[in-house]
């Protein structure tokens, strides 16, 4: 085989994200040298964001299971069941970095991977909900940030139709150089139509839909890259730019699709573009898959295999489909005028195979690229316990208390979010029975009695403060927001947003907080479905706050019950409920 | 009433118009993808609310060279009524089937509430079930909303009696606009009145559970004058 | 060839999102700013290789799509 | 003087916008279109009357407001 003539040196190694340990495991398992596209492959593969390699082992103590769940954490989204035949399916996801660079785009870019996550299921998204952090309203970038950041959702969620119902809004110094923005989608399916990513019948067809690939957001190696990138008379951009419009066709055909019988498996194309994707359905099926890159669309020329493979380019999927029905998937994809290529085959070989002009590029093992990711129980030191404080040790307010309420009302945590949810279309589909302003958002099943309520909920200064009650705390917060419509509570999703893992202390407050929410879910009989993780959230060595927010979803069976905030009628009775 | 929707690629509330439909005339309209010419007879057709080509360029600018919308202009000028509701008033607007255009909110911000408009009249096949006048709440959800025409024609708008709806506070005196839109407009007819043209969302306000029913009112209206 | 098409807006049209920019500008500071108008650019890698011809095309492509002339002015430039 | 300012997106980052656009023209059945890019002109009244002075108010205006230059290119034209 040739190889692209690429030395990996050690800071090639070291610019892929990988030590030297996990090197040398890539050389044992390939039994030689990786060439810079196989490197590239490793890294991504491996790279803690689609590894987990720090909090897998924290992640495995939650609670995944229960009556109700149909799919817990491992495929694209967590899947329950909510009765009559049908199927919720939820996921959050964070898309903090990209956010930072670029607001607009990398919130919108974030709601569309997490619709596609939901999508790729076989379900129909019928709520969205975000949960987003910010530093000190008086920093000079908070204001372009939150302004673009609510744009970008906005522009990206009403553009493709579904509601945004829900969501939460906190500020703390902590975020000024690190925000977060974490997107919740749900999806309504028929339960006995679900749609997994595992690669299944050799000599099938895996097929390339939606948007072509160009050179967005390849990471790795500046240095690496630039072999390939010699004309480039400006360094690119590495945040993606959001097309909501293709996403929206690409929502339409796939459930089109996913109502005939051709679609073997489904997998969308994430943040790790088509490595993962086909690395990841390969996996799954126990199986090979063998890619010709020259049949990708592309939309830049000139792309090698590695940019091809590492590229983000957005509103993609792949699929196996059994060759007899590509003339009907085809036709399809082409009536939304969206890319559709057959470009490969599953194997037997248990190998990933990348040819491109006619050379293989890339030969790995499937089996030990996936089952031998590193996975690290890093040192942690529990957070120490905050001295309580007494009550008679706060001054009382001086002020009267009709002047502390109004100060209360106006602090930016407190403060009305009604500015930001009337920039989302929370109405669209006519099945918003619970608009945002409330406790939880609740949307109806459509010819249904029935609603989904769904809420986002974390209080990271208690996470600080006690890691595993605050963890605990945004469980319960999710449980009551849910209780208090009329809903039951079902199953929950999360995403850990945190700083440094490698630092004992940040890796402390992960354990806590997930011993904390495991606890709380375990007592409550509420699953954990799906998540994701966000780490080395940090600028200039100083951490956000501990943030592991928590998506929940109940489910009421009378809409018409609905419990709501607003008071009725003067002369009701006001009660206080628990302690 | 016999109805169809066209449906294009982006359009987002064609799904929400179904069910309005539904409720208010007890069958399912057509369904007319933008590529086909060919539309059954039908009393009624609708252009939908949503993001028509992801309103790139301008909105409801690539929707109204689609295919389907010839068909749908043959049969407006044979006197066939055509509803646009939000991207639909866009995409009439861009199509020259009503005047004027409709530009980005003067806030430059995508607006979603519950508004006040008025009833100018309730002489015209889409408002007959409404009073002259009457003060109705539905709400709003748009990137571009704010209705432009140059002063002659709106002068000619108010003279024919072609403005159908504008924003107005809860009392009904002037107020709340929420895009800028020019002498408060929110929907606008053609010279006939059978063409209408509105920017809020009639089709998400027909339930209670929708916090309010005042768009039933057009539905129901439509029904019995097409009957 | 290419072609560059500019789309403006018809003076007398209000341009809110103009507006906002002037209005963004003085906030940060900048002084001396009067009227900013924001309009569209297009462009166009074409085929034609006849200017004249290129440029006759564009002009029925900015008549039925790349502008709304009851609210913009377009001008096109052609260049080779 | 006058400032005109253009803002196109960088090469390679992808113009859902322009994509719909050149779709959109050959749907019209306008033949041999290729690439079609979308941006923005930005047109400024300035009081300034050193051209060199307004262009340098007006790179500072692209850089901090009308050009977000992590996506964006942008050019000025000072006309006296
Ligand atoms: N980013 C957002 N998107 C949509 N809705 C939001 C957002 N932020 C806050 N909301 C809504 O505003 C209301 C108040 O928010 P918050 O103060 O965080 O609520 P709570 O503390 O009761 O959970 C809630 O109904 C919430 O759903």
């Amino acid at each position: 085989m040739t190889l692209p003539n690429a030395a990996i040196t050690d800071e090639v190694v070291a610019e892929h994200g990988l030590t030297q340990d996990e090197y040398q495991v890539v050389l044992r398992i390939l039994g030689r040298e990786p060439n810079l596209t196989e490197l590239g492959i490793f890294s991504v593969m491996w790279s803690e964001h689609c590894s987990y390699k720090s909090s897998k082992r924290w992640l495995k103590t939650l609670p995944t299971d229960g009556p109700n769940v149909i799919q817990g954490p491992g495929e694209n989204a967590g899947v329950i069941d909510i009765g009559e035949g049908l199927a919720a399916v939820f996921k959050i996801e964070s898309h903090n970095h990209p956010s930072f660079i670029e607001p607009y785009q990398g919130a919108a870019t974030g709601v569309g991977g997490i619709l596609r996550d939901v999508f790729t299921m076989g379900a129909r998204p019928i709520a969205n909900l975000n949960a987003l952090r910010f530093g000190d309203p008086d920093h000079p970038k908070t204001r372009h940030l939150i302004s673009g950041v609510v744009g970008g959702i906005g522009g990206y969620g009403n553009c493709v139709g579904v509601p945004t119902v829900a969501g939460e809004v906190n500020f703390h110094p902590a975020y000024n150089g690190n925000i977060l923005v974490n997107a919740m989608t749900v999806g309504l399916a028929q339960a006995d139509r679900i749609f997994y990513s595992a690669a299944a019948g050799p000599g099938n067809s895996v097929v390339y839909v939606g948007a072509k690939t160009g050179r967005d957001g390849i990471h790795g190696a500046t240095m690496a890259s630039k072999e390939f990138d010699e004309d480039s008379e400006e360094k690119r951009p590495t945040v993606q730019v959001g097309d909501p419009f293709t996403e929206k066709l690409l929502l339409e055909a796939c459930l089109e699709l996913m109502e005939r019988d051709c679609i073997v498996a489904i997998q969308d194309m994430g943040a790790a573009g088509l490595t993962s994707s086909s690395v990841e359905m390969a996996d799954k099926g126990g199986l090979g898959i063998e890619l010709d890159l020259d049949r990708v669309p592309v939309r830049e020329e000139g792309m090698t295999a590695y940019e091809i493979m590492l590229s983000e380019s957005q509103e993609r999927m792949l699929m196996i489909i059994r060759p007899e029905s590509a003339d009907e998937a085809r036709a399809v994809f082409e009536k939304w005028d969206l890319d559709f290529a057959v470009i490969g085959s599953v194997t037997e070989t248990g190998h990933i195979v990348l040819k491109k002009d006619g050379v293989v590029q890339c030969d790995i093992p499937v089996e030990p690229l996936v089952g031998e990711a590193p996975e690290y129980d890093r040192p942690h030191t529990p957070t120490a316990p905050q001295p309580m404080i007494a009550a008679a040790d706060v001054a009382a307010p001086k002020a009267s208390l009709g002047e502390v309420l109004a100060l209360l009302m106006s602090c930016p945590d407190m403060a009305s979010r009604r500015w930001i949810w009337e920039q989302y279309d929370h109405l669209v589909m006519g099945d918003t029975m619970i608009r945002p302003g409330a406790d939880s958002g609740v949307v109806r099943i459509r010819d249904t009695d029935r609603g989904l309520a769904v809420t986002v909920d974390c209080t990271p200064r208690y996470c600080l403060a006690d890691p595993k009650t605050g963890g605990a705390q945004a469980v319960v917060e999710t449980w009551r927001n849910i209780t208090a419509t009329g809903a039951t509570p079902l199953a929950a999703t999360n995403n850990l947003n945190f700083g440094n893992p490698e630092k004992p202390v940040i890796m402390g407050q992960i354990v806590g907080c997930v011993t904390g929410m495991g606890d709380a879910c375990r007592a409550l009989d509420y699953p954990i479905v799906s998540g994701n993780v966000s780490l080395y959230n940090e600028t200039e060595g100083t951490a956000i706050l501990p943030t592991p927010v928590i998506g929940g979803v109940g489910v009421i069976e009378n809409v018409n019950k609905l419990a709501t905030p607003a008071l009725k009628a003067a002369g009701e009775t006001l009660v206080v409920l628990g302690q | 009433m016999k109805s169809a929707i066209i449906v294009f690629p982006g359009s987002n509330r064609d799904r929400d118009m179904v069910m309005a439909l539904r409720q208010a005339s007890g069958s399912d309209p057509a369904m007319i993808w933008h590529k086909e010419t060919e539309i059954p007879d039908v009393d009624l057709i609708v252009v939908p609310g949503g993001f028509s080509y992801g309103d790139y360029l301008r909105a409801g600018a690539m929707g109204a060279l689609s295919p389907a919308m010839r068909t749908v202009k043959e049969r407006s000028d044979k006197g066939v009524p055509v509803l646009g509701v939000c991207n639909g008033f866009q995409i009439l607007t861009e199509a020259g089937m009503l005047p004027g255009a409709l530009m980005r909110n003067s806030g430059l911000k995508f607006v979603c509430k519950t508004v006040h408009l008025k009833v100018e009249t309730s002489q015209s096949l889409f408002t007959s079930g409404y009073s002259d006048g009457q003060v109705i709440s539905v709400p709003v959800a748009h990137n571009d909303g704010n209705y432009f025409a140059d002063p002659d024609t709106l002068d000619r708008l108010e003279d024919r009696g072609q403005v159908a709806f504008r924003y107005v506070a809860a009392d009904g005196k002037p107020g709340n606009n929420p895009n800028g839109s020019q002498r408060d407009i929110a929907g606008i007819y053609n010279e006939t009145k059978t063409v209408l043209g509105l920017m809020p969302h009639p089709e998400n306000a027909i339930e209670a559970l929708h916090g309010g029913t005042d768009g039933r009112g057009l539905f129901d209206g439509l029904v019995k004058a097409l009957h | 060839m290419k072609a560059t098409v500019h789309v403006t807006l018809k003076s007398g049209v209000l341009d809110p999102q103009g507006k906002a920019i002037g209005h963004a500008l003085s906030t940060l500071g900048f002084s001396g700013v009067g009227e900013v108008r924001q309009g569209k650019v297009i462009e166009i890698s074409l085929d034609e290789t006849d200017a004249a011809k290129a440029e006759a095309d564009v002009k029925a492509m900015c008549e039925r799509l790349l502008a709304n002339t009851v609210i913009e002015n377009y001008s096109i430039r052609i260049d080779g």
